[in-house]
C-alpha cells in the first residue's frame, strides 16, 4: 500500500550544528505513529520539516508520493496534512468556535471569499458545533481561547488541527501538562477524531505512547534508532538506555 | 572635486546631527521598544531650553543643564505615564507618545510664541574654521562633528559595558521573571528612556541654532529620525550610525547632482520628451527627489531585509 | 447681515498664523491691525468700524476654503490673503463657485501679496482684487535694476505657482532687456521644507553665478541667506522678499550692501521723500514692534475699501466691488494709484532697496536697514492684461 | 531557612490561597503536592512575591512579604516557574548571564557547571533560546536561576515534557543542589520522583495545607492518597 | 435626495438578509434609525430668519460622514488584521485626486458619469493604489509594516507636491462638482444636497464593511492577526489575507477621499500628508478599535475637535493631546471600551443605579475640566490670542487675562474640582464594584 508520508535521507542543519541527520521513515495510510526520543533528539524539528516550517537541507519528504520541496505550510496543509503545536497555538482573541471554524474555511473551499457571510453558513457552523461537542467545550463555545485554562487550550490545540478533516494529522505532544484524567480523555478523543486517518504524534507520557501507537519510531540525536510495534520497542535495549531509562523497565 | 569635498562635509554634518538625534530613538525604540512619536518633541524642548537658559547663563552651561532637563522630563514620563500604558501593548505606548508630541509642540508654541526664536551659535564658536575652495567652514559645525562621536562612545560603551540591554529585552517578555532574577526592571526603563531622551534633548542644544529653533522643527525632523533607526536596523547602534551618515551625505550629494533619469536614458541614446509617458516623473531632477531618497531606501530595505542595516531582529 | 447688525464690518483675514510660515502670516496680522486701527480712528466706514478676523490657514488651500466657509456663514463681505499664491488661486476659484451659488452671501477676495502672475490674468476674477504688483511688474523692475557688469546669474525658487511664476517671468525679462545676461542655474525647491541650505549655496557657487535671484519668502528667504553670508562666498542677492520679517537678522551685518529686495516700501522711504506725516506714522509703529513696517502699504488697501465701501453706500459686497473697480487713490506717501478696472490689478509705485549700514531707520535691531535705490512710478510699472472678466448682471 | 503561615493570595476577586502554612529548613528537599489548580504556583508566585501574598513570610528569620520581586531575589530566593519564561530573543549564553545577579560575580555554580550537567545546553550556548527544544529550554530555566546562586529555589514542575531518562537526570540534578546545602521546595505531579527525592511533603487542597509528613507516612495513608492526590 | 435615503435601505435588506431572515427587521431598523436622525440633524443648525442652512454645520456633518468611512477602513487594516499603517491616508487622498480628476473629465465633456457614482470612482482608485501598495506592505507585518507604510506615506506625499500634472503641487486639484449629470436630477449646487449625497455613501460603506467583518477573509483576517504562524497551518497564507484586507480597505478610503473632493472641491497634498493619516488612527483609538463602530464614534469625537474646537481655541491641539493621554492611560478600549465595560450591568438589569454616581462625578469633573481649560486658553491667548487681536471672553462676558482673577478661578476650579472629583471618585469605584460583582453572581459576565 502507498505511504501517506514517506522521508529519504532527510537531513537539517541550523548553521554548522545538524539537527536531522538523515533519518529515513515510511508511514503508511492510516497508521496510527508515535515518534519519542530523548529532548532535543529533533522530534519537533522532523515535524517543522515535513509540515513546511522549515526548509529541507537535503533529503526528500513525500505526502502521498507528491514531493512537498519548497511548498509553504499552507499550500503542504491543503495537500491534507494538518498538525498541532508543542507550545499551544492558537487565535487568543477568537472565540473557541471561531478557532474551530477557522480551521474549516480553508479545507471547505472557503479561500480569501469576502462575499459569503458566515452567518449564513449552516452546514459550516453546525459541522463546527458538531467538533467542539467532540472536544467537550460546548460550554466554552463563545469564550475567547485566551481565557481558556491550559487543559483546555491543548484540547483546542488539538481540534483546529484535526477541524478540516486533514487526511494525515501530526500532534507534537498533545497531553504535555495535562493531569492524568485530562490525559486519558485526550487519548480517547485523538483516538476518535484519527480514526482511518495518517496520525504521527509526539509524547514523552509513555502511558499514551503505547496506549495509541501501531508503530513507534524511536529518534535520537537525529538518527532513527529503532522503529517497530510498542511491544519489541518497550524490549530494545537500545531505546531503554538512551531513552525509557530505568523507568520503564 | 571642489563640489565634492564641500558636499562631503556638509552631508557628514548633517548626518552627524542626525545620528545624534536617531541614537536617543535606537535606545528607546530598538531596546524598549516604544515606537517613541514624541523623541523630536524632546529635541525642540533642547533647543528652547538651551536658547533659554543661554540667554541667562550662557551657552555652555545650556549644553549641560538643558539636556539634563529633559532627561529629568523623560524620566517622570516613563515614570508616571508610560509604565501605566505599556500594559495595554505598543500601539497604545505609541498613541500615548503622540499625544506627548502634540501637548509639546502646544505648550512650546504657548510658551515661545509661532515664530522662531533668535536661538543663536555662541560667539566663542562664530568663526570660520577653514576654508576650502573659498567656501568657509563654520567652527560650529566642527564641534558638533565632535559631540556626536563623542555621543556615540557614550553610548557604546553604556550598552557593553553593562546588562542593561539584556535585561530590557528579556523584560519586554516576561518582566517578571526578571524581577525574580533579581533586576530591578522598572528603574532600568526608567534609565533607558531618561537617557534617550536627555540624547535627544543634546541634539536640540546643538541642531537648535544650527538650523532654526521653531515650533514645527520637531515636526519636521521627526519622520527621518524613523527611518535612520529603522534603516540601519533596531539593536544595532553602529548601523543607527551607518544608516545616519548615509542619510545625511545621499541628501546633500542629491543637491549637486543636478540629473534626471531623463538624462540617464540620453546617455542611452534615448530621447525623453513631453510626450513620452511619464515624462514628469523621468525629468524631475536628482535635487528635488533628494529629500524622498531615504524613505525609497527605508521600504526597500524592509521589504527585502526586514531586519534593517545592522539590526539584531526582524523590525 | 448680523456682520452690520453688530456694528462693524468684518474683514475675514486668512494666512499662516502657526507652522513654518506663521513668522510672516503673524507679522502681517500685527501690522494690519496697526494699520485698522488708524483706519478706524479716520471714521472707518459707513459710520462703522473694520474689525479683522483672522483664521490660520497652516499655508494649505484647505484650510483656507474652511475659513472662507466660516466667513460666508458670519455674511462677512470681505477675506483677505497674503500669503501663497496657491491658496491664492483656490481661493479665488471657491469665492467664485461661492458667489455664483450663493447670491445671497457673497464675498469679495481681497488679495493682499499673493502675487503670481496668473492671478490677474488667465485667472483672474471680478471678486477678487489684488493690491499688491504682480511677479511679471516685480521682474521687469529687477531686470532694469540689475547692474552692467553683471552677466552670471542663478535661479532658485519655491516650488509652487508663486515661484514658477517668478522663475518663468524673471527668465522672460532678463532675455527681453538683458541679452547679454547668461542664466547659469535655474532651480525650484519644496516649499518650506529646507532647513540646511549650504549644498545649495555650494552649487551656485561652482555655477560661478554673480548675482542670486530668488522669490523666497519666510524661511526659504532667510535660512537661504543665512546659509550664503554664512559660507562667505562672494555673491549679490537679488530677492523679491528679503526684506519683510525676520530678513534682515538672518542677512545680519555681514550682508551689508550685498541684498537687493523689490518692495512697496521700507521705513526709510518716508524721510527719503520727506514726508513727515508718513515718517511719523510709520515711526509710531517701529516704537511698538520689534520688527519692520514692512507692510504700512497695506494702508492703501484698507484706503481703497474704505472709500469704496462709502462710496457704494452699503456693505454689500457686489456694490463694493464694482465701487473699486477703476476707482483711483492717492496713497499715504503722495503717490498716485488704480485699481484697474480689467483685472483688478492695483497699479502703484514700486521701490527696490538696498540692504546696508548707515540708513536713518536700522532693521530688526541689526544696525543696518534698507535705502531705497530706485522708486518706480505706477505709470513705469504697468503691463499689459491678458484677464477676461466675466461681470455679473447687475 | 523558610517560613510561611496564614498566606493568602487573590487573583481579582478569587481567593485561591487561604491561608497555606509551610516551613523548609538548611539543606532540605520539601515536594509541595496536589491537583491541577489547587495553587501550588500560585503559592510559589505569592512567595516570590510575583502575586500580591498576604500572611507572614519569613526567609532566614527575616520578613519578605510584600518586597519586590527583586529585592526577594537578592535575599537568595530562586524561582523556576513552570512555564518556561525563557527569554526567546537572546542566547542561551546570555539566559544564563540574566540568571547572575551582579556582572561576572560567580557564586556556587559556574557556565561550566550547567554545560556539564546538560551537554546540549552546551552545544546550544549561542543559538537563540527561543529555538531550543521543549525539554531544553525546560533545562535552561533551571540553569538560568541557579546561575544566581540562591540558598533556597522554588521549582515549579521541573520535568513537565522532559523525557524519562532525562527526569531521572533532573533528579540528580536536585540531590546535586542539595548536597551544595541549598533547600529546595518542589513542585510536581510525578509522585514516583517527589516521594523519592524530597525529605518531607506537603499535600496542598482547596488553597491550603493538608498534609505534612515524610513520603513513606504519604505512602501510609492512603485516605490522603485518594482524597487529594489521585483522580 | 430623498431618492438615496430610500434607495439605501433594499441596499441594507438584500445584503444583510443572508443569515437567516429571521431577525431582518430587527438587524435593519437601527439603520434606518441612524440614517433618518443624520438627516434630521442639519435642522438644528437651520437658520430661520434667512432659510439657509448653516455651510459650516453641513461641511462639519459631511466631513463627519467622509472620515468615518476612512477611520473604519483603517481599522479594517489595525482592528481587524493588526497593521497599523501609518500611511493609510495615501489611499484615501488617491482616491480623492482621482474623484477629483473624473469629475473634471466630466466636466470637460471628455466622459460621462452621474455625480452620484463619483465615490464609486473614487473607490476604484483607492483599490488600485490598495493594490499597488498592498504589494509591497503586506510583505511584511507588524513594525515593518508599520514603518513601510509611513516610508509609503511620505513617498506619496512628497510626489504629491513634485508632480503637477496628477497632483497639482502645492496647488493642489481643485474642481466643480456642478457638472450637471445626477441619476436623481440634482445639481449639488448646495451644501444640502451635498450632504444628503455623502450620507447615503457613508451609510452603503459602512454597512459594507460591516458585512465584510463576517466574511472568511475578515474572520482570517483577525486569525492572523491573533497568531499568523498558525493561520499557514490552517491553510491561509498569512501574506494573500492581510494584502486582500489592505487592498479592500484601500477601496473604502477611496471613497471616502471621493466623498471629499465631492465635499471640498479641492484636493490638495494634505489629504495624502501624515497628518491626515495620523486622524484615521486617533478616530480608530479613541472610539475604540476593539468594536466595528468604535472608529465611528471616534471620528465624531475628533472631526468635533478639529474643525469645532480649533475655530474657538488655539489650543485645540493641547486638547486632544491630553484627550488622547486620558484615553490610553485609563480607557485603552476606547469609547466603545467603556460602553462594553457596562454591558455585564446593564444585562443585569442594574444600569439605572449608575446615574446618580454618574451625575456625581461628573459635576466635579465638570469642573476640574472647566478649570484646565480656563487655565489653557489663559496661557495660550496672553501668548497667541493677544498677538491676533481677540478679546477673551468667559461665556458672553469678557474678562482681561491681564489681571490675576481669571487666573485663580481657573486653577481653583481645577484644584477644587479635582480633589472633589477624587472624593467621588471613591464613592463611584464601590457602587461600581458592587454592581459588577452582582452582575458576576448573575453570571452575565460573558
Ligand atoms: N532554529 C534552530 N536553530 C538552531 N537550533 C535549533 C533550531 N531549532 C531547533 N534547534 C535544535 O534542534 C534540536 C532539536 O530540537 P527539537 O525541538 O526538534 O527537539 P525535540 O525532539 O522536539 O525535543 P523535545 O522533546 O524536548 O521537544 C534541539 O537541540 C534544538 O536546540
Ligand atoms: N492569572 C490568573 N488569573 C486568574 N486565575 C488564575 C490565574 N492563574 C491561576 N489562576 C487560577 O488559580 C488557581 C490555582 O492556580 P495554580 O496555577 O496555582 O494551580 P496549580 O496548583 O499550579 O495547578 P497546575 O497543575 O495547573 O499548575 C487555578 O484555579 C487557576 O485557574
Ligand atoms: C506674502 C508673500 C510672501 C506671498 C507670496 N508672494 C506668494 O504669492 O505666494
Ligand atoms: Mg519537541
Ligand atoms: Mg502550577
Amino acid at each position: 500500500m502507498s505511504n501517506a508520508i514517506s522521508l529519504r535521507g532527510v537531513t537539517k542543519s541550523f548553521g554548522r550544528t545538524e539537527i536531522i541527520r538523515g533519518v529515513d521513515l515510511d508511514i503508511p495510510h492510516g497508521q496510527r505513529h508515535a515518534m519519542i526520543g530523548p529532548n532535543g533528539a529533533g522530534k519537533t524539528t522532523l515535524f517543522n520539516l515535513i509540515s513546511g516550517r522549515f526548509s529541507l537541507t537535503s533529503g526528500t519528504i513525500e505526502l502521498n508520493g507528491r514531493s512537498i520541496d519548497g511548498l509553504a505550510p499552507h499550500e503542504i496543509n491543503r495537500l491534507g496534512l494538518s498538525r498541532s503545536f508543542q507550545i499551544t497555538s492558537i487565535f487568543p482573541r477568537l472565540t473557541v468556535f471561531e478557532n474551530i471554524r477557522c480551521g474549516l474555511l480553508w479545507a471547505r473551499g472557503y479561500r480569501y471569499s469576502f462575499w459569503h457571510l458566515l452567518g449564513g453558513q449552516r452546514a459550516l457552523n453546525e459541522e463546527a458545533d458538531r467538533l467542539i461537542e467532540r472536544l467537550n467545550l460546548e460550554d466554552r463555545r463563545n469564550v475567547p481561547a485566551g481565557l481558556l485554562s491550559y487543559a483546555e487550550q491543548r484540547a483546542l490545540e488539538v481540534g483546529i488541527t484535526v477541524a478540516g478533516g486533514a487526511e494525515i494529522i501530526l500532534l507534537d505532544e498533545p497531553t504535555a501538562g495535562m493531569s492524568h484524567s485530562e490525559t486519558e480523555y485526550a487519548v480517547a478523543l485523538i483516538r476518535a477524531v484519527t480514526e482511518g486517518k495518517t496520525l504521527l504524534i509526539v509524547e514523552h507520557d509513555m502511558s499514551v505512547v503505547f496506549g495509541l501507537a501501531d508503530v513507534i519510531t524511536v529518534l535520537v540525536y537525529g538518527e532513527v534508532i529503532a522503529s517497530d510495534v510498542p511491544a519489541r520497542i518497550r524490549g530494545d535495549k537500545a531505546v531503554q538506555e538512551a531513552y525509557l531509562g530505568t523507568e520503564a523497565a | 572635486m571642489e563640489v565634492f569635498l564641500v558636499s562631503l562635509l556638509n552631508g557628514l554634518v548633517y548626518g552627524m546631527l542626525l545620528f545624534m538625534l536617531a541614537s536617543g530613538l535606537t535606545l528607546i525604540l530598538s531596546m524598549m521598544g516604544v515606537l517613541n512619536f514624541a523623541h523630536a518633541s524632546a529635541y525642540m524642548l533642547g533647543a528652547y531650553f538651551a536658547f533659554t537658559i543661554s540667554q541667562y547663563i550662557g551657552f555652555w552651561p545650556a549644553l549641560v543643564l538643558a539636556p539634563l532637563l529633559c532627561g529629568t522630563i523623560g524620566a517622570a514620563i516613563e515614570m508616571y505615564g508610560l509604565r501605566r500604558v505599556h500594559r495595554n501593548g505598543h500601539i497604545a505606548e505609541l498613541l500615548f507618545t503622540f499625544g506627548l508630541a502634540l501637548i509639546i509642540e502646544k505648550v512650546v508654541q504657548m510658551t515661545w510664541g509661532l515664530i522662531p526664536v533668535p536661538y543663536r551659535i555662541p560667539a566663542g564658536l562664530d568663526f570660520p574654521l577653514f576654508t576650502v575652495y573659498g567656501t568657509q567652514f563654520p567652527a560650529y559645525r566642527a564641534f558638533m562633528l565632535l559631540i556626536s562621536a563623542l555621543m556615540f562612545g557614550a553610548i557604546w560603551l553604556g550598552l557593553t559595558r553593562t546588562r542593561i540591554g539584556l535585561v530590557i529585552q528579556a523584560a519586554l517578555h516576561h518582566p517578571e521573571m526578571v524581577g525574580a532574577l533579581g533586576h530591578n526592571v522598572p528603574r532600568v526603563f526608567t534609565t533607558v528612556f531618561a537617557a534617550g531622551t536627555a540624547l535627544a534633548g543634546l541634539a536640540g542644544v546643538i541642531g537648535g541654532n544650527y538650523h532654526v529653533t521653531e515650533p514645527a522643527m520637531a515636526f519636521t525632523m521627526g519622520p527621518i529620525v524613523f527611518v535612520v533607526v529603522v534603516f540601519g536596523g533596531l539593536g544595532s547602534l553602529t548601523g543607527c550610525f551607518i544608516a545616519s551618515l548615509l542619510m545625511g551625505l545621499i541628501q546633500t550629494f542629491a543637491v549637486v547632482l543636478d540629473y534626471s533619469v531623463a538624462d540617464l536614458l540620453k546617455w542611452f541614446g534615448f530621447t525623453v520628451t513631453s510626450a513620452t509617458p511619464f515624462h514628469e516623473v523621468l525629468t524631475v531632477p536628482l535635487p528635488r527627489i533628494g529629500a524622498l531618497l531615504p524613505y525609497v531606501l527605508l521600504v526597500l530595505i524592509l521589504v527585502f531585509r526586514p531586519r534593517g542595516l545592522m539590526g539584531t531582529r526582524d523590525t | 447681515g448680523p456682520a452690520t447688525a453688530q456694528g462693524t464690518i468684518k474683514i475675514a483675514y486668512t494666512d499662516p498664523l502657526s507652522g513654518p510660515f506663521a513668522q510672516v502670516g503673524d507679522a502681517n496680522l500685527k501690522q494690519m491691525q496697526y494699520i485698522l486701527d488708524y483706519i478706524n480712528s479716520k471714521g472707518g466706514a459707513l459710520g462703522k468700524k473694520f474689525e479683522l478676523v483672522p483664521f490660520d490657514n497652516k499655508s494649505q488651500p484647505s484650510d483656507a476654503l474652511i475659513a472662507l466657509k466660516s466667513a460666508t456663514d458670519q455674511n462677512i463681505p470681505f477675506i483677505m490673503q497674503c500669503s501663497g499664491s496657491n491658496i491664492a488661486a483656490a481661493l479665488i476659484e471657491a469665492v467664485d463657485k461661492h458667489n455664483s451659488r450663493n447670491p445671497e452671501s457673497r464675498i469679495i477676495y481681497v488679495n493682499c501679496g499673493a502675487v503670481a502672475t496668473e492671478l490677474t490674468n488667465e485667472k483672474c476674477s471680478f471678486w477678487h482684487f489684488r493690491f499688491d504688483a504682480h511677479v511679471a511688474m516685480k521682474a521687469e523692475v529687477m531686470a532694469r535694476a540689475l547692474p552692467k557688469e553683471v552677466t552670471k546669474v542663478y535661479l532658485l525658487n519655491q516650488d509652487y505657482l508663486f515661484g514658477q511664476s517668478v522663475q518663468r517671468d524673471v527668465k522672460a525679462f532678463l532675455a527681453k532687456l538683458r541679452p547679454d545676461v547668461q542664466v547659469v542655474g535655474d532651480e525650484l525647491i519644496p516649499l518650506g521644507k529646507i532647513k540646511d541650505f549650504a549644498p545649495y549655496i555650494t552649487k551656485i557657487k561652482a555655477s560661478g553665478a554673480q548675482v542670486l535671484i530668488t522669490g523666497n519668502w519666510g524661511p526659504d528667504m532667510n535660512l537661504l541667506i543665512k546659509a550664503g553670508i554664512d559660507s562667505g562666498i562672494d555673491l549679490r542677492y537679488y530677492t523679491l522678499y528679503a526684506h519683510i520679517a525676520g530678513g534682515a537678522v538672518a542677512i545680519g551685518p555681514g550682508g551689508d550692501g550685498k541684498v537687493r529686495s523689490v518692495m512697496s516700501f521700507n521705513e526709510n522711504v518716508a524721510p527719503e521723500i520727506g514726508n513727515k506725516e508718513a515718517e511719523e506714522w510709520t515711526k509710531a509703529f517701529r516704537d511698538k514692534y520689534p520688527f519692520d513696517f514692512y507692510a504700512a502699504g497695506f494702508r492703501t488697501i484698507f484706503e481703497y475699501l474704505q472709500e469704496a465701501t462709502n462710496k457704494a453706500g452699503s456693505a454689500d459686497p457686489l456694490k463694493i466691488a464694482l465701487a473699486l473697480e477703476g476707482l483711483k487713490h492717492k496713497d499715504f506717501l503722495g503717490y498716485e494709484t488704480v485699481m484697474r478696472k480689467d483685472d483688478h490689478q492695483l497699479i502703484s509705485e514700486y521701490f527696490v532697496g538696498t540692504f546696508k549700514k548707515g540708513v536713518k531707520y536700522d532693521s530688526e535691531k541689526t544696525g543696518l536697514g534698507w535705502a531705497t535705490e530706485a522708486t518706480i512710478l505706477a505709470k513705469d510699472l504697468e503691463q499689459p492684461t491678458s484677464c477676461k472678466m466675466t461681470r455679473p448682471a447687475k | 531557612m523558610l517560613e510561611v503561615s496564614g498566606l493568602h493570595a487573590y487573583y481579582g476577586k478569587s481567593h485561591i490561597l487561604q491561608g497555606v502554612d509551610l516551613a523548609i529548613g538548611e539543606g532540605e528537599i520539601v515536594s509541595l503536592l496536589g491537583r491541577n489548580g489547587v495553587g501550588r504556583s500560585t503559592t510559589c508566585k505569592a512567595i516570590m512575591g510575583l502575586v500580591r501574598p498576604e500572611g507572614d513570610v519569613r526567609f532566614k528569620g527575616r520578613p519578605i512579604a510584600g518586597l519586590r520581586s527583586d529585592q526577594i531575589a537578592h535575599a537568595g530566593l530562586g524561582y523556576v516557574p513552570e512555564d518556561r519564561q525563557i527569554f526567546a530573543g537572546l542566547t542561551v549564553k546570555q539566559n544564563l548571564e540574566l540568571g547572575l545577579k551582579r556582572a561576572g560575580k560567580f557564586g556556587r555554580w559556574t557556565f561550566d557547571d550547567m554545560f556539564r550537567l546538560f551537554p546540549n545546553l552546551g552545544e546550544r550556548q549561542d543559538n537563540q533560546a527561543g529555538v531550543l527544544s521543549g525539554g531544553e529550554q525546560q533545562m535552561l530555566t533551571m540553569c538560568r536561576t541557579l546561575m544566581g546562586d540562591p540558598d533556597l529555589v522554588i521549582i515549579d514542575e521541573p520535568t513537565e515534557g522532559l523525557a524519562p531518562k532525562l527526569v531521572e537526570q533532573v533528579a540528580r540534578l536536585l540531590d546535586e543542589i542539595a548536597r551544595r546545602g541549598i533547600s529546595i521546595l518542589l513542585v510536581e505531579q510525578k509522585l514516583t520522583i517527589a516521594l523519592k527525592i524530597s525529605k518531607r511533603l506537603y499535600v496542598m487542597g482547596h488553597g491550603r495545607i493538608v498534609f505534612e509528613g515524610t513520603p513513606a507516612e504519604l505512602g501510609a495513608d492512603a485516605a490522603v492518597r485518594k482524597e487529594w492526590l489521585e483522580v | 435626495m430623498s431618492a438615496d435615503a430610500t434607495q439605501r435601505a433594499p441596499q441594507g435588506r438584500t445584503l444583510s438578509a443572508a443569515p437567516g431572515s429571521a431577525g431582518l427587521a430587527r438587524r435593519a431598523w437601527p439603520w434606518l434609525v441612524a440614517i433618518v436622525a443624520a438627516l434630521l440633524l442639519p435642522w438644528l443648525f437651520f437658520d430661520w430668519s434667512t432659510h439657509r442652512h448653516s455651510g459650516f454645520a453641513l461641511t462639519m456633518l459631511s466631513e463627519i460622514g467622509l472620515m468615518a468611512i476612512f477611520a473604519l477602513s483603517f481599522n479594517m487594516q489595525m482592528g481587524q488584521a493588526g497593521l497599523l499603517s501609518f500611511g493609510h491616508a495615501i489611499l484615501f487622498g488617491l482616491g480623492g485626486y482621482c474623484a477629483a480628476h473624473t469629475m473634471n473629465a466630466v466636466k470637460a465633456g471628455a466622459m460621462w458619469l452621474p455625480v452620484e457614482l463619483v465615490p464609486l470612482v473614487g473607490g476604484l482608485g483607492g483599490l488600485l493604489f490598495g493594490v499597488l501598495f498592498g504589494y509591497v506592505a503586506t510583505k511584511q507585518r507588524a513594525t515593518a509594516f508599520a514603518m513601510i507604510t509611513m516610508g509609503l506615506g511620505e513617498l506619496v506625499a512628497a510626489c504629491a507636491l513634485m508632480f503637477m500634472g496628477f497632483f497639482g503641487g502645492e496647488g493642489g486639484i481643485s474642481t466643480d462638482r456642478v457638472i450637471g449629470i445626477s441619476l436623481f436630477g440634482v445639481s449639488y449646487s448646495s451644501s444640502w444636497q451635498v450632504y444628503c449625497l455623502v450620507v447615503a455613501w457613508t451609510a452603503i460603506a459602512v454597512l459594507l464593511m460591516r458585512l465584510q467583518t463576517q466574511t472568511p477573509l475578515g474572520r482570517m483576517a483577525n486569525a492572523t492577526r491573533d497568531n499568523f504562524e498558525r493561520a499557514q497551518f490552517v491553510g491561509y497564507d498569512p501574506r494573500m489575507v492581510r494584502f486582500c484586507q489592505f487592498a479592500l480597505s484601500g477601496f473604502f478610503a477611496g471613497i471616502g477621499g471621493g466623498l471629499y473632493a465631492i465635499v471640498y472641491e479641492i484636493v490638495t497634498f494634505d489629504t495624502v500628508a501624515a497628518a491626515k493619516s495620523a486622524t484615521a488612527l486617533l478616530a480608530a483609538y479613541i472610539g475604540g478599535a476593539g468594536g466595528f463602530f468604535g472608529p465611528f464614534l471616534g471620528t465624531i469625537v475628533v472631526v468635533l475637535l478639529q474643525s469645532g474646537v480649533s475655530l474657538l481655541s488655539n489650543a485645540w491641539l493641547l486638547y486632544v493631546g491630553v484627550l488622547f493621554i486620558v484615553m490610553v492611560m485609563y480607557a485603552p478600549g476606547g469609547l466603545v471600551g467603556i460602553i462594553a465595560q457596562h454591558a455585564p450591568i446593564a444585562r443585569a438589569g442594574r444600569l439605572r443605579e449608575l446615574i446618580v454616581p454618574y451625575v456625581r462625578i461628573l459635576l466635579p469633573g465638570a469642573f476640574s475640566v472647566f478649570g484646565f481649560v480656563l487655565l489653557v486658553e489663559l496661557a495660550s491667548f496672553t501668548t497667541i490670542g493677544a498677538a491676533q487681536g481677540k478679546a477673551f471672553k468667559i461665556g458672553p462676558q469678557a474678562v482681561d487675562p491681564a489681571t490675576a482673577f481669571p487666573w485663580l478661578l481657573g486653577a481653583a476650579a481645577l484644584i477644587g474640582g479635582g480633589l472633589w472629583l477624587r472624593l467621588e471618585a471613591r464613592g463611584f469605584r464601590a457602587r461600581w464594584d458592587a454592581l459588577m460583582a452582582d452582575a458576576k453572581a448573575k453570571g452575565v459576565m460573558l
